[in-house]
């Protein structure tokens, strides 16, 4: 099962591991969850997004993990416009029936999609807006999944 | 041929549009010479696309190099590095 | 923090988020829920431990895992007991600044304790019950953090 | 000097008891030893443990190999690899 969702509202886990542990065959879940740090001056994060090309680059990371690791469901949810600190910006599950598949495979969904998915953050800080720069180690481990 | 380009974070910022339609000269093949087509324009579209190295490029909403060919294509997208996660 | 929980009631997700979440400076949680695989022919898993020194065992599995990754938060709940398939026998957690630490520190958590935690399973199908043999690749994963 | 001994999953189930206090002599100082010690008492306890290879045991709650002390210690687990996660 892929599941793939874009959208302004709060992240809700409880749905989305009940999604991730329900389906076939599942004996391992493993997550990601990315937050807003709430101590690192940051008032407010804006994530600005492609929408449609967005949702298809996502549906192809999560697709291509659960054919490489045969998982039972694939998960890539990410929210987009305003966020306060301490809220989720991105949840990624993957679910196999043993942990080594469901680890790896959360890693891989995860490193993929910050550099595959056209996303864009930006923070307010001291009342100061600019545009986060991509980071150079993120590149870095989307290629190691390359092989 | 009609081309609508999209333009993200800090690009469409500069650029001051969120999307435009153009229509570029049959000569203009590759994301590179329609960003250089669009930055011959004006100074305003020279000064937004002025830092080639940092603009990335989807055509038909697919992630592509800078030489990739937009003959044929409907929508092309400039911005900066992703930063999503 | 750490947060060593053995017990035999339900694993409740949503709390066990909310702590790791909560720690000071996260912007990333990793985690790992095993779960008894519902289409495996299992009726029941039974879990056995070494009370006492299971609670010791974990924490030091935890406190390893907080100190190599300098984590906000390192979870580990497991339950003991009687459980039926598709429930959650275990949930790690691991709460850190950046998403690498995070991801590494989480399978850690559940490869050490594979191996390192006196905790048996015993099945039962087809009305018979059995004890799970431990398997080779455990240790193998246990081994790989050594360095 | 009394030793609380504690067997765990099938090893328990094989010695009938999930505890029991034992007062070995004086030359049973390892962990090795003291497997030997309990097996030889009857033919029961022999059979339950005689697999050697795949009995596991910590002592004073820390896991260790089979040649550990047992000198001073005031409790032994004996049990097969663990299946925990």
């Amino acid at each position: 099962m892929i599941r793939i969702h874009v959208g302004r509202e709060a992240i809700d886990l409880t749905v989305e591991m009940m999604l991730a542990e329900g389906a076939a065959g599942t004996g391992a879940v493993a997550t990601f969850t990315g937050l807003v740090r709430p101590d690192d001056g940051v008032a407010t994060l804006e994530l600005e997004h492609y929408p449609g090309a967005t949702e298809a680059a996502l549906r192809r990371v999560a697709e291509d993990a659960a054919a490489r690791w045969s998982l039972g469901a694939a998960t890539i949810v990410h929210r987009v416009g305003p966020m306060a600190p301490g809220e989720r910006i991105v949840f990624v599950a993957a679910s196999a029936p043993h942990r080594a598949a469901a680890l790896e495979a959360c890693a891989y969904l995860i490193d993929r999609l910050k550099t595959d998915a056209p996303f864009w953050k930006r923070e307010t800080r001291d009342g100061e807006a600019r545009w986060v720069e991509a980071r150079d180690g993120d590149a870095a481990a989307a290629a190691r999944w390359e092989a | 041929m009609a081309l609508d380009i999209l333009y993200f974070a800090w690009v469409r910022e500069r650029m001051g549009v969120a999307q435009e339609r153009v229509e570029p000269a049959a000569e203009v093949t590759t994301v590179a010479m329609l960003v250089d087509w669009l930055a011959a324009r004006d100074a305003d579209s020279g000064e937004a696309l002025a830092d080639r190295a940092r603009l990335r490029a989807a055509v038909d909403q697919a992630f592509v190099g800078m030489d990739a060919s937009i003959v044929g294509a409907r929508e092309v997208a400039l911005f900066p590095p992703v930063t999503g996660g």
